[in-house]
């Protein structure tokens, strides 16, 4: 019998998509893995996620030091 | 600033012509169309606060800034005008009637005054001063047009120095507009506007044209506003030149190839600038130009004193004894 | 310092103390300034006591604007009407790249300026181009006082490919070949633009020398590289003069100081009436016509008073039957070379009674005097006050200024 | 500049969509008055403004025809949109074809420009002695004390201000101004802590005439609210910015209401009155140059000395930008620094010139905040240093496009609510639910191989609509079975 599950459908790049899937390893939210640029996600940790994946990508963006001028 | 932008603010040169006695053989006396102007300025301010109004006043004897002046706007507190519009107001129908008054004391003179018209290329000539002045002080250009509302007739004397004025204002993308407001077409002012992509109106009092309306509709737009509107239709302009002995229109003329005086008969001397021709007409096709006989010898002279005395583009010329 | 007359144009924004002029390679003492020591602007800046060095620019700009305004304004009789065959070396050595983004084409560019200004200060003159490739020359456009058709010319894409060396001789004859139709009363010149250090000619280029000066054609030249000895003779021998500019700033300003009406020298030929018509502007008809330059269907136009041909712009020669179009304003245009304005002279603030510049009618440069009004801008720049001889009105250095470098008529006077 | 006219037409049409949202008979008492009519002309594009002029001396209409024809082809629609905007704003009416000004707007409008109409509608001129205390300069350091006080009251409640910036005058704020300031969501929280919004910090990037419009926007809320007469609290509006900077204008004639809202606005240094005489009051350059356009031409002016003062320090340009994403400011303003601050990084701060250069980091504190990279650039182009304004693009194109994309990367998921169908029974059930999804448009993703299916919420409701009748149909037709 068919189920329908209720949550958030998520467009994203591969990149960001390897992201959720190594977060998604640590606690599990993805409901489903539809393919490589789409998702589908418990509505609740959105949040939780975006912020993750901010950071993630925050700490992962090197520059060169900006010295004073 | 290649292109006008909307925000662009102006600055709009007025040069009002107060000749007492042009106006007095108008059918609109001179203080009804002063009431008339003066509402167009203010609507012109009201356009927009940054744009920048001068109002030039001449007379066939002086020419003069009214607005902006030295002279400071009395402070008679009038509570039905908007501050703004009352400054220039004030400023500007003190400073026309001193103008007026001024022509007033010697009735004579007066008189004499009268019959000659305004100095328009003066005035033009200062109000252009002025533009570039402006301009060379602000750090975003204001697009300047100049307003000639004007009743007078041209003067030959003033011809070179109006078309020096209208090719600077070319240069410096001023526009002319010319209303002119009666008496017959002024040629020099229509080549004004026409050359520097200004309006030219005529305004038929009789006919029952309002001069007001016409100022709002054809002189107040902006540059950037002219480029959205259509420009009224300028009817066919006279380019052809007077010939300087006899002040015949000519549409095909002699040439001095040294001082560029025009002439409609071959000459052997330049009136002008007394340069010796040779005898032959240069210009393909001109057979007809054989050698001059002994009228044309004879007459010349003459030409030559008669171009002196009478006001004419060749009198102003040879005035400035050509070397 | 290089001579006033010969000062750029368009210097308004840096503060250029060693100021060449066109052809300004000699220095201030005389000598080459690569020979005097170099000389850094910022040096002639100092701090006032504020500390503040807008003061000392200021001085500085003024002092440069004064330097300008000294021009010779002795009533020469000028040629009016020119006829001027302009020469552009093709060779490769236009090819280099020390004029972004190669010489041919920044000389290019600036001809079409040159073109543009030209017929705008000469409206009764005639042009033409030859270029010179590969030993040979080729006439690109015969004179013809129509801008459209030079502009037009110099647009070429085909003057992009250089080849092989020019051959001045072989220029300088085609063009005093083009000019000998030219009418006598006109004043013949030729000007090259080049960019070779070599020409490769036919025969004695000394010949050719003499028959120019013969003729009494005057050559003037830009070379893009150096100073030439044989075109330096050529310049100086026909009268004109040899430019090497330094940039492009540099090779504009060359070819506009070429721009205004030569003065006539006093052996010069004969003057002649000049038969010319005076088109009437044609009124929008219903039905668009054939223009007789173009031949493309128009509906305004002016219409050639001899044989009704009808011509797009003016000035230009009616295509039909050759007669010379021009419109009064044209005329008038030249007037201004005719009676330039004198100079006016320097008095002391004191010596007027004047409050404020005629011309732009702004108060003095007055600190303690309060602003008339909220609208009238600054006061007038520096304290300085020139005056009309002929009307005795007192004017602002920015005034005086553009009443003789734009609009050429004293308002005083007017 | 084009950012900044942007921004310009934004705050206008806000005002304008006020007036428009006007019932006709307030339009009508709005217009009675002529200084309403003239600060409303103000607010119109240019090309709104000739179309009025051309026709505010004809008595009789003129034909839309006509009008569309006196522009040229290619922009005659824009003119006809011009028009039709008059129409919402009820200045014009437009009937048979023909368009004719509202007669009432008409006449006063006249009026404001010959000089009739009520007595004192542009305020009546305090006949007094006059206060040598008072200057323009003085109101105009007065007007941005209040002002920059408010601003900073906004600020200084921000993580970053109160940190960098330590001299931050801690003036107390009026209740009036807190309130506005709550309602219009620019800062939330209680008396005790009332931090800054989002849009708070948006505000701070605005120039200071969009930001008096915010507010004044704001007040006229308020006033509802209280169930002031709006019109009345509009005409007074339109008056203050009708009035002469630096003189004393009467409060004789003002009603209650009026003077209540003076009271107000002083809060904000729209106005200035001296508490001890209540009898007259100053309007300052914040409210007199609201309806000049927004291009604050500090440097442009005419260089008379009291000008330079009249413009807020945040109106001068003073910002250098350079291309390698260093910021050089010339300001010694406490505020300005905390403005800077929310979005670029100090570097050292000297007597009248802070440098500091825009990072990536910076820039994100500003985006998390939910500043967006737009209002960082309009804000540096308004406030560029003159010599960068004369330049074409005014801001180094390198910069503007470093700070969008550091946006962008920002969002790299874009979710949306839905519903997610698998695992049904038999193919042709997920055919037809498919299709059927397909009709009414509601399908994010599906795979027809898997038998997988994602749709939107709303979406979800009609499926299941369809499914719930039809096993319905199933039921009834297995009962027949039996």
């Amino acid at each position: 019998m068919v189920k329908a599950v209720k949550g958030t459908f998520i467009e994203c790049d591969p990149a960001a998509r390897e992201v959720l899937l190594r977060l998604n390893s640590e606690e599990k939210f993805i409901i489903e893995d539809l393919d490589s640029t789409h998702l589908f996600i418990n509505s609740t940790h959105l949040e939780r996620v975006q912020r993750a994946l901010d950071e993630l990508m925050d700490a992962n963006t090197y520059k060169a030091s900006n010295l004073p001028s | 600033m290649a292109e006008p932008l909307e925000s662009d603010s102006s600055l709009l040169v007025v040069v009002l012509d107060a000749n007492v006695g042009a106006w007095a053989r108008s059918p609109l006396a001179l203080d009804k169309a002063l009431q008339q102007v003066v509402i167009f300025l203010n609507a012109y301010l009201a356009l927009n606060t940054e744009n920048r109004l001068v109002v030039l006043g001449a007379t066939a004897r002086e020419c003069r800034f009214l607005h902006p002046s030295s002279s400071r706007a009395p402070e008679a507190a009038d509570i039905q005008v908007y501050e703004q519009f009352r400054a220039a107001d004030v400023r500007v129908l003190a400073g026309v009637a001193a103008l007026v008054d001024g022509a007033g004391p010697d009735q004579a003179q007066a008189q004499a005054q009268a019959q000659a018209p305004s100095l328009i290329s003066r005035a033009l000539s200062m109000a252009l001063c002025h533009i570039s002045r402006v301009n060379a002080l602000l750090t975003n250009k204001a697009w300047a047009r100049v307003l000639v509302v004007s009743a007078g007739a041209d003067s030959a004397r003033e011809y070179i120095s109006l078309m020096n004025s209208i090719f600077a204002a070319q240069k410096a993308s001023v526009l002319i507009d010319v209303c002119k407001v009666l008496g017959a077409d002024s040629v020099f002012l229509q080549q004004a506007a026409d050359i520097t992509g200004g309006n030219y109106v005529r305004v038929d009092v009789d006919a029952g044209e309002s001069l007001l309306q016409t100022l709002m509709f054809t002189c107040l737009p902006d540059h950037y506003t002219r480029g959205i509107l259509n420009a009224p239709y300028n009817q066919l302009i006279d380019f052809r030149a007077t010939c300087f002995c006899h002040k015949r229109v000519v549409d095909i003329g002699y040439v001095c190839s040294v001082c560029l005086s025009i002439f409609c008969r071959t000459a052997p001397v330049c009136s002008t600038c007394h340069t010796k021709f040779s005898f032959r007409i240069v210009g393909p096709g001109a057979r007809d130009g054989s050698s001059p006989n002994g009228t044309q010898n004879t007459n010349n002279p003459q030409n030559g004193s008669q171009s002196s005395t009478t006001g004419t583009p060749s009198a102003a010329m040879s005035s400035l004894n050509l070397g | 310092m290089a001579p006033p007359g010969n000062e750029p144009g368009n210097d308004e924004d840096y503060i250029d103390i060693d100021d060449t002029g066109p052809d300004g390679l000699k220095g201030a003492d005389g000598g080459y300034t690569w020979e005097e020591e170099y000389k850094r602007s910022w040096d002639v800046i100092q701090e006032d006591a504020s500390g503040s060095i807008q003061s000392s620019v200021a001085g500085i700009s003024e002092q440069r604007k004064r330097k300008r305004r000294v021009r010779d304004t002795e009533v020469v009789q000028r040629g009016i009407i020119r006829h001027v065959v302009v020469v552009v070396d093709q060779s490769e050595s236009m090819a280099v790249r020390d004029l972004a983004p190669s010489r041919i084409h920044a000389a290019l560019v600036e001809l079409e300026a040159f073109v543009g200004e030209f017929f705008d200060q000469n409206p009764i003159s005639q042009l033409s181009i030859v270029a010179t490739k590969d030993g040979l020359a080729e006439v690109l456009t015969e004179l013809s006082g129509n801008p459209m058709d030079h502009v037009g010319a110099l647009r070429d894409k085909a003057n992009k490919d250089l080849a092989g060396e020019p051959s001045l001789q072989n220029a300088l004859e085609l063009a005093m070949h083009g000019l000998r139709r030219a009418p006598s009363h006109g004043l013949r010149e030729i000007i090259c633009v080049v960019g070779s250090l070599t020409t490769c000619d036919p025969g004695d280029i000394g010949q050719t020398l003499q028959a120019l000066r013969h003729a009494e054609v005057r050559v003037s030249m830009v070379h893009l590289a150096a100073e030439v000895h044989v075109f330096r003779q050529i310049c100086s021998e026909t009268g004109g003069q040899l430019a090497v500019p330094l940039d492009a700033d540099g090779l504009r300003d060359a070819l506009m100081a070429m721009v205004p009406p030569p003065a006539l020298s006093a052996s010069r030929g004969t003057s002649d009436m000049v038969l010319m018509g005076f088109p009437v502007k044609s009124v929008a008809a219903a039905v668009p016509t054939p223009c007789a330059c173009h031949h493309e269907l128009t509906f305004a136009g002016h219409v050639c008073p001899r044989c009704r041909a009808k011509v797009c712009s003016l000035p230009t020669d009616c295509d039909v039957c050759g007669l010379p179009l021009v419109s009064a304003p044209h005329l008038a245009r030249s007037y201004r070379h005719l009676f330039p304005e004198e100079n006016f002279v320097e008095i002391p603030p004191a010596a007027t009674a004047a409050r404020a510049c005629y011309g732009c009618g702004m108060d003095w440069a007055d600190p303690q005097k309060p602003q008339p009004a909220r609208d009238a801008p600054k006061p007038a720049a520096g304290g300085s006050r020139y005056q009309c001889p002929a009307c005795r009105h007192v004017f602002c250095l920015d005034c005086d200024i553009f009443i003789h470098e734009t609009l050429h008529n004293c308002p005083g006077c007017a | 500049m084009a950012v900044q006219m942007g921004s310009e037409e934004e705050f206008k049409t806000t005002i304008a969509e006020y007036l428009e949202s006007l019932p006709t008979q307030f339009c009508r008492r709005v217009f009675s008055s002529p200084a309403a009519c003239l600060a409303i002309f103000r607010l119109l594009s240019t090309v709104g403004k000739q179309l009025i002029m051309s026709m505010l001396y004809l008595d009789a209409g003129l034909r839309t025809q006509d009008v569309l024809q006196c522009a040229k082809t290619e922009q005659q629609r824009m003119v006809k949109a011009k028009i039709a905007q008059l129409r919402r704003l009820q200045l014009v009416v437009e009937e048979r074809g023909c368009v004719s000004l509202n007669p009432i707007f008409r006449e006063q409008l006249r009026n404001a420009l010959t000089g009739g109409g009520d007595f004192g509608s542009f305020g009546i001129p305090y006949a007094g002695p006059r206060d040598k205390r008072v200057t323009t300069a003085w109101l105009a350091r007065h007007a941005r004390e209040r002002w920059e006080a408010i601003l900073h009251f906004m600020v200084g409640r921000s993580a970053t201000g109160a940190a960098t910036v330590g001299e931050a005058p801690a003036a107390p704020l009026s209740r009036s101004v807190r309130d506005i300031l709550r309602m219009s969501r620019l800062m939330e929280g209680g008396e005790g802590g009332m931090t800054i919004t989002n849009s708070g910090f948006q505000f701070l990037l605005q120039d200071a005439a969009s930001q008096v419009w915010t507010v004044l926007l704001q007040y006229l809320r308020l006033a509802e609210a209280q169930d002031m007469d709006v019109v009345e609290v509009l005409n007074f509006m339109f008056q203050l910015v009708g009035l002469k900077l630096g003189r004393a204008y009467s409060t004789e004639a003002l009603t209650p209401h009026q003077r209540k809202m003076l009271s107000e606005l002083r809060d904000f240094g729209l106005v200035y009155q001296d508490e001890h005489d209540p009898h007259r009051f100053y309007p300052t350059h914040l409210i007199t140059s609201l309806t000049s356009g927004t291009r604050s031409s500090g440097a442009a002016r005419d260089g008379a000395p009291a000008q330079s003062e009249l413009t807020l320090s945040s109106d001068r340009g003073y910002i250098i930008l350079e291309t390698n994403c260093r910021v050089y400011a010339y300001t010694d303003s406490p505020l300005q620094i905390a403005i800077l601050n929310l979005f670029m990084d100090m570097a050292s701060r000297f007597a009248n010139l802070i440098t500091g250069m825009i990072t990536r980091t910076s820039v994100r504190r500003a985006l998390l905040r939910g500043i967006t990279a737009d209002q960082i650039i309009t804000f540096l182009c308004t406030n560029a240093h003159p010599q960068m304004q004369v330049r074409v693009p005014v801001l180094p194109v390198t910069v503007t496009d470093q700070i969008r994309l550091w946006e962008r990367e920002r969002d790299r998921l874009r979710p949306t609510n839905a519903h997610f169908y698998k695992d049904f029974a038999q193919p042709q059930e997920f055919e037809r639910m498919f299709r059927y999804a397909q009709e009414i448009g509601v399908i994010l993703w599906a795979n027809t191989e898997k038998h997988q299916l994602v749709v939107t919420r709303q979406g979800h409701a009609k499926i299941v609509e369809l499914v719930k009748n039809h096993r319905a149909l199933r039921l009834r037709f297995s009962c027949r079975q039996r």
